[in-house]
């Protein structure tokens, strides 16, 4: 008995049929129906079709600016000592008539970061996000420092790279 | 005519790399702060402090009452009013979830059976946090583990973990070692631990315990203890030729060769104003950059 | 007549079967393995002496980068050896929520085992079938906790939030699926002669020299001792759960395949179980902001899908940082074991144990 | 039948090179043709059965020639048209990258062997094709206006060599010097691991191969290619019980057609996860390509051999099923280019099949299976289909 079993290979049958019906379900649904369809196959096919990320998803570090564009971080700087890297720096002013400090200098070290969300915890006044960037990279070591100016590139906006990722929250 | 005859500019020295370089062996993340304390957890040295705590506690107010009666007797005899009778301070509860757990004297009949095992050889035995802790002489270190494996009512088959801590300021030992046996016959779980002056070198536990063979190595790797008749006392994780002990408190957080340069494009010359400061108050050596 | 030499040949530490950066040194015999030794350290951050250095609550974001298949599980293992190191009481829904999380783990990292190993074995399918279901289950992490891998899940004392809006949902539709995927695996593997040609009395390693190694988790199930640290030690809500240890005695490779896929079965149950008991409460027990300790030692053991992972504190007094912090890496026990099971067997034979060790670099290194 | 008797004409020396020049380009033309169309199919098939879509990149994104219609088709929110054909140019990628690498040869190599293995292994693939016969006779006759070969009969195949499978064994199992010399010569020590089971396996599998294949030669009595491919398929001298023996003959040619291309679950000489990637690990560039195509074309020859012998050649129904469709029938009845190609595709999608399902044997299972198995079960299977010839 156990010698015909060895003969008739049942066993590798089973596995045949196994990855067969996957062949015959993606051939025949992968490049017939529309995006976000019930697909057969798991793949995203990601520049095109942009990719849902979760609202809880920690991407880069960014500062918000309340309803009359006024910066909301008032220096605490609850953030840069939780941070285990240290990547934040914030340096202290003064501004015309605003009674709270002012942040002269928030830098970010996105090199270091590791998206841990620990600022965001800290962070009593609610004035900084990760936001859903997760295309970050970049060519030189001067892209991953962020700071409050710089054009199109600083805590305000999102990365100019990250085309794909930036989710509507 | 003019150019040729003007001298030479000497040549400007060669562009450090990146805005600053620091002087590393002066630079302020390598200045380690050396623990002050002996963090080893004792039920006699608890009971001791508790017992000078509460002596203190004691004394403090028969001091106030003292002072009291002083300041009664004064004002009586100036005729002013009497002076209010002092409170004794309530120690400060927290309305917060957590039981600091204490060392408590040991009930278990694990330790007890260790102790009547071992006689002499057990320093200290206790339990904290639910756990039961064994100290024995750092020479009697096998003929405990060899009671905990081979006695019957024991039983502690495996040796689960084994690690070592540094403690610089203590003064008769500088290393705790602990061994974590677990019985898996009887889920139950014992630590013993033996305290070691620096340059002792303990018996390995690799005959009874196999499993101590790595983890003694990752203790000498990391800490420098070497174990006796041990098969292959060699480093482990960090590189043969690896200059010093990295769990040792005397050791810096940031390995030698770990580059300081900051990469980030100056913004308004702030970061220079202030590491040119800090340079100042540390007397750090810093070279300013090439200008051009 | 003829010069007879064995060869030595390096097994990493770039290799495709290595699982990241692993060097075996191999003294080959023919095809035969003579000598086999491991050489590890290739990935040493220094974890122990950085979380020296960092507070208790910032110690976390470590522990998801050493074994960073099963983060959750290492949250795990540092969050309640904190909170046992301070006496916390956690409330009982953070409990739930962190057993079912921690299983939810345990099938992603079980699942990225069954991928890789079969894929070392040759079957290259199985990998990308496995990482479906893993990916689903990282969407749940990352509708959680944000991340997919560097999860930093707990707080000390419980959650930072409540599950996300959806997510009980979407962890049933995964319940009602999960079972027929492990059947599927089962119909490309279980039966499959060759698989069971290159795993049945491979890589054998008994029940006396499992304890003797300090080896845990399915390598010593597989070998018949029901040691599991959520039975014997329960901590979170598995004291509350229902399941089995499962156990085989062969204690060879397959052996350790079946009770690892019977293991997914019973995570699979003890998750039903959570989804369905899940207590209301708070999530976050009431504790001080910067927790201040006192002198102490723990050592807390976990069950992580690859063995007993343990953390071991000493704290000073009035310390915010762990005054010494050691891991007790499961793998970095359980490797110890590959020179008993490969030696005098055949070099194909080193993969195939290598892969059923399951082990992780990141925290064998740390 | 036309087919059965070939059209003796006499030709010039002259005639007789020009033709046989045109053959041999059209032959070549189709293998570099089928070969990278395979490495094409490997991606997409192996991408189909893992759920995933195998290579989109090239003619299926945002840019290029292709680039309007699909940023159209995606903006309507439909995969682009012609989506199953998305990445199809990878193949002539992936032929320029290998024609444009550096070629790497290591210091402490032996140059000329490291050069001559791939040559060899490349010749014995490519040379095999010059036995097998596409089309089992004349497929047109050139037209009356060219000069020289006007009227001459074109024949489906180059040469019609009456020991034809004798050569095609011999010339295939030359094909391992390719891989035991390159492997020796690149001095290193996962790809001597690699050569010394490929040698072991190959020597080991010749056996069982040469066997199941002389089923056929004893069935047909011939050891002519197109007379054997003819006979079988159309079945007409045959008894119907040789069916059975073709049958299992099938099943043992297929599995040691599976470790003679080093194929998984064979695939030990390159067994990636144990040997990094086995006798070529020190190859590259074009040499590794030369590896490559022979690995391919012999995937090819195997299948083709398998079409011809046992799934019915040109005909349409295999093990000589064929007898039960008159050759009156208009198409099926009829020999046809159409049904040769398509078994071999057929074959060839059941090489990718296997590949993505079976894990790999240990080297010493192999050669159990080799030794303890297939061997005594291609002889049983001579021995049955010798009595069948015979008996009946």
């Amino acid at each position: 008995m156990s010698f015909l079993r060895t003969l008739i290979p049942f066993d590798i049958i089973g596995g045949l049929t196994v990855t067969g019906r996957y062949f015959g379900k993606v051939f025949f649904s992968a490049n017939r129906k529309k995006i976000r369809a019930n697909l057969a196959h798991f793949t995203q096919e990601y520049p095109e079709v942009p990719v849902k990320l979760q609202p809880r998803y920690r991407g880069r570090l960014t500062l918000l600016k309340d309803e009359q564009g006024e910066i909301k971080c008032v220096c605490c700087l609850a953030c840069e000592k939780i941070c285990p890297t240290q990547v934040i720096t914030i340096e202290k002013g003064k501004k015309e008539g605003r009674k709270m400090p002012f942040p002269v200098r928030y830098d970010f070290e996105m090199e270091r970061c590791i998206f841990c969300e620990f600022c965001v915890e800290s962070c009593g006044f609610d004035s900084i996000i990760l936001n859903h960037q997760f295309e970050l990279a970049g060519y030189n070591r001067e892209d991953f420092s962020i700071g409050m100016d710089g054009l199109g590139h600083n805590m305000f906006n999102p990365s100019p790279v990250g085309r794909h990722s930036v989710a509507e929250d | 005519m003019a150019e040729s005859i003007e001298p030479q500019a000497p040549a400007a020295p060669e562009a450090p790399m990146g805005p600053y370089v620091y002087d590393y062996a002066a630079a302020p993340f390598r200045q380690v702060v050396m623990p002050k304390t002996v963090p080893l957890p004792s039920f006699r040295t608890y009971t001791a402090e508790v017992a000078a705590a509460a002596a203190a506690d004691e004394a403090k107010w028969a001091k106030q009452l003292a002072d009291f009666e002083v300041a009664k007797t004064k004002a009586e005899a100036e005729g002013k009013d009497a002076p209010k009778p002092p409170v004794r301070a309530v120690p400060r509860k927290d309305d917060n979830d957590m039981k600091t757990p204490w060392p408590v004297a040991a009930t278990d009949a694990d330790l007890l059976k260790l102790q009547e095992l071992l006689g002499d050889s057990v320093e200290e035995i206790f339990e904290q946090a639910g756990e039961r802790v064994c100290q024995v002489k750092k020479e009697a270190i096998l003929e405990a583990l060899k009671a905990c494996r081979e006695e019957p009512s024991l039983k502690y088959e495996m040796l689960a973990d084994q690690s070592a801590t540094h403690y610089p300021a203590a003064k008769d030992f500088a290393f705790s070692i602990v061994y974590h046996l677990t019985s898996i016959s009887r889920s139950k779980r014992l630590r013993l631990r033996i305290l070691v002056p620096e340059g002792f070198i303990p018996e390995s536990a690799c005959d009874l315990y196999p499993s101590a063979n790595w983890m003694e190595r990752e203790i000498y790797d990391m800490l420098g203890i070497r174990f006796a008749n041990h098969p292959d006392m060699t480093r482990i994780l960090c590189p043969e030729d690896w200059e010093g002990y990295p769990l040792r408190k005397e050791y810096p957080t940031v390995g030698w060769g770990q580059r300081d340069i900051d990469f980030r494009d100056d913004r308004g010359g702030v970061l220079n104003r202030l590491a040119m400061e800090k340079a100042g108050q540390l007397g750090i050596n810093l070279k300013q950059p090439k200008a051009d | 007549m003829f010069k007879n030499e064995e060869m030595e040949i390096n097994l990493g530490p770039q290799h495709p079967s290595t699982h990241g950066v692993l060097r075996v040194k191999l003294r080959l015999d023919g095809e035969t393995v003579t000598k086999c030794t491991p050489v590890i350290g290739y990935l040493h951050r220094g974890v122990e002496k950085i979380c020296e250095n960092k507070t208790f609550f910032q110690g976390q974001v470590w522990t998801d980068r050493m074994d960073y298949v099963a983060s959750i599980s290492n949250n795990l293992g540092w969050a309640e050896g904190v909170e046992k190191l301070f006496g916390i009481e956690t409330p009982r829904r953070a409990r739930y929520i962190r057993t079912l999380l921690t299983e939810q783990n345990r099938l992603a990292s079980h699942l990225l085992w069954l991928a890789t190993h079969a894929l070392d074995i040759g079957a290259m399918t199985v990998f990308l079938y496995a990482f479906r279901e893993r990916e689903y289950l990282l969407d749940l992490f990352e509708a959680f906790c944000g991340a997919r891998l560097t999860t930093t899940a707990f707080r000390i004392g419980g959650l930072r939030e409540d599950l996300p809006p959806g997510f009980i949902k979407n962890s049933q539709a995964f319940q009602d699926r999960f079972l027929a995927c492990i059947d599927e695996y089962e119909e490309l593997l279980t039966e499959n002669r060759i698989w069971k040609k290159r795993t049945v009395g491979v890589a054998k390693l008994n029940a006396e020299d499992c304890i003797a190694l300090g080896v845990t988790g399915p390598v010593l199930r597989a070998a018949g001792v029901p040691y599991d640290i959520r039975k014997a030690f329960p901590s979170a809500a598995y004291a509350e759960m229902d399941f089995e240890v499962p156990t085989r005695t062969e204690a060879d490779t397959y052996a350790r395949y079946l009770v690892r896929l019977a293991e997914m079965r019973q995570s699979h149950r003890i998750i039903q179980q959570c989804l369905d008991g899940l207590p209301e409460g708070p999530v976050m027990a009431k504790i001080p902001k910067i927790l201040k300790s006192e002198v102490n030692e723990v050592y807390h053991p976990i069950e992580a899908p690859k063995g007993e992972l343990g953390y071991y504190f000493v704290a000073e007094k009035g310390g915010t940082m762990p005054y010494r912090m050691h891991v007790r890496a499961p793998s970095f026990v359980n490797l110890q074991a590959l020179p008993k099971m490969t030696e005098g067997r055949l070099l194909a034979d080193v993969i195939a144990a290598i892969g059923t060790l399951d082990v992780v670099l990141g925290e064998i290194d740390r | 039948m036309p087919t059965q008797a070939l059209p003796m004409i006499q030709m010039t020396l002259t005639q007789t090179m020009i033709m046989g020049l045109l053959q041999i380009i059209l032959v070549l033309a189709v293998i570099f043709i089928i070969v990278p169309l395979t490495t094409f199919a490997e991606r997409k098939v192996i991408g189909y059965i893992q759920v995933r879509l195998g290579a989109t990149r090239l003619a299926g994104g945002h840019v290029g020639i292709t680039g309007p219609m699909n940023r159209v088709m995606w903006s309507m929110g439909k995969v682009p048209m012609l989506s199953i054909l998305r990445g199809l140019p990878i193949f002539i990628a992936d032929a320029l990258k290998l024609i444009t690498k550096e070629d790497i040869i290591p210091a402490k190599a032996d140059r000329g062997v490291f050069t001559l293995a791939p040559i060899i292994s490349v010749m014995a693939a490519f040379g095999v094709f010059a036995c097998i016969a596409y089309y089992p006779g004349v497929m047109f006759y050139m037209p009356k206006s060219v000069p020289i070969i006007g009227g001459l009969p074109f024949q489906g195949f180059i040469t019609d060599v009456n020991v034809g499978l004798l050569f095609i064994l011999g010339l295939a199992s030359v094909g391992v010097y390719g891989i035991v010399l390159g492997a020796w010569a690149s001095n290193s020590k996962y790809p001597l691991l690699g050569s010394l089971r490929s040698a072991a396996q190959i020597v080991s599998y010749e056996v069982p191969l040469t066997l199941s294949l002389l089923v056929p030669v004893l069935l047909s009595g011939s050891l002519n290619f197109r007379e054997m491919s003819v006979t079988l398929s159309t079945g007409k001298d045959l008894s119907p019980l040789s069916m059975i023996s073709l049958f299992i003959g099938f099943f043992i040619y297929l599995t040691c057609g599976f470790a003679e291309t080093n194929r998984v679950p064979f695939d030990l000489a390159e067994a990636e996860t144990e040997l990094v990637a086995g006798f070529h690990t020190e190859y590259s560039g074009m040499k590794f390509g030369f590896f490559y195509l022979a690995e391919y074309a012999n995937m090819v020859v195997v299948s083709a051999l398998a079409t011809a012998f046992f799934l019915g050649g040109h005909y349409l129904l295999p093990f000589g099923l064929q007898r039960f469709i008159p050759a009156t029938v208009p198409f099926l009845g009829q020999p046809s280019f159409i049904f040769f190609f398509g078994k071999i595709l057929f074959i060839l999608f059941v090489f990718l099949w296997v590949r993505a399902t079976l894990p790999r044997y240990r080297y010493d299972q192999l050669m159990d299976v080799g030794w303890k198995w297939l061997i005594p079960l291609a002889l049983v299977n001579l021995f049955v289909a010798a009595i069948i010839r015979y008996a009946f």
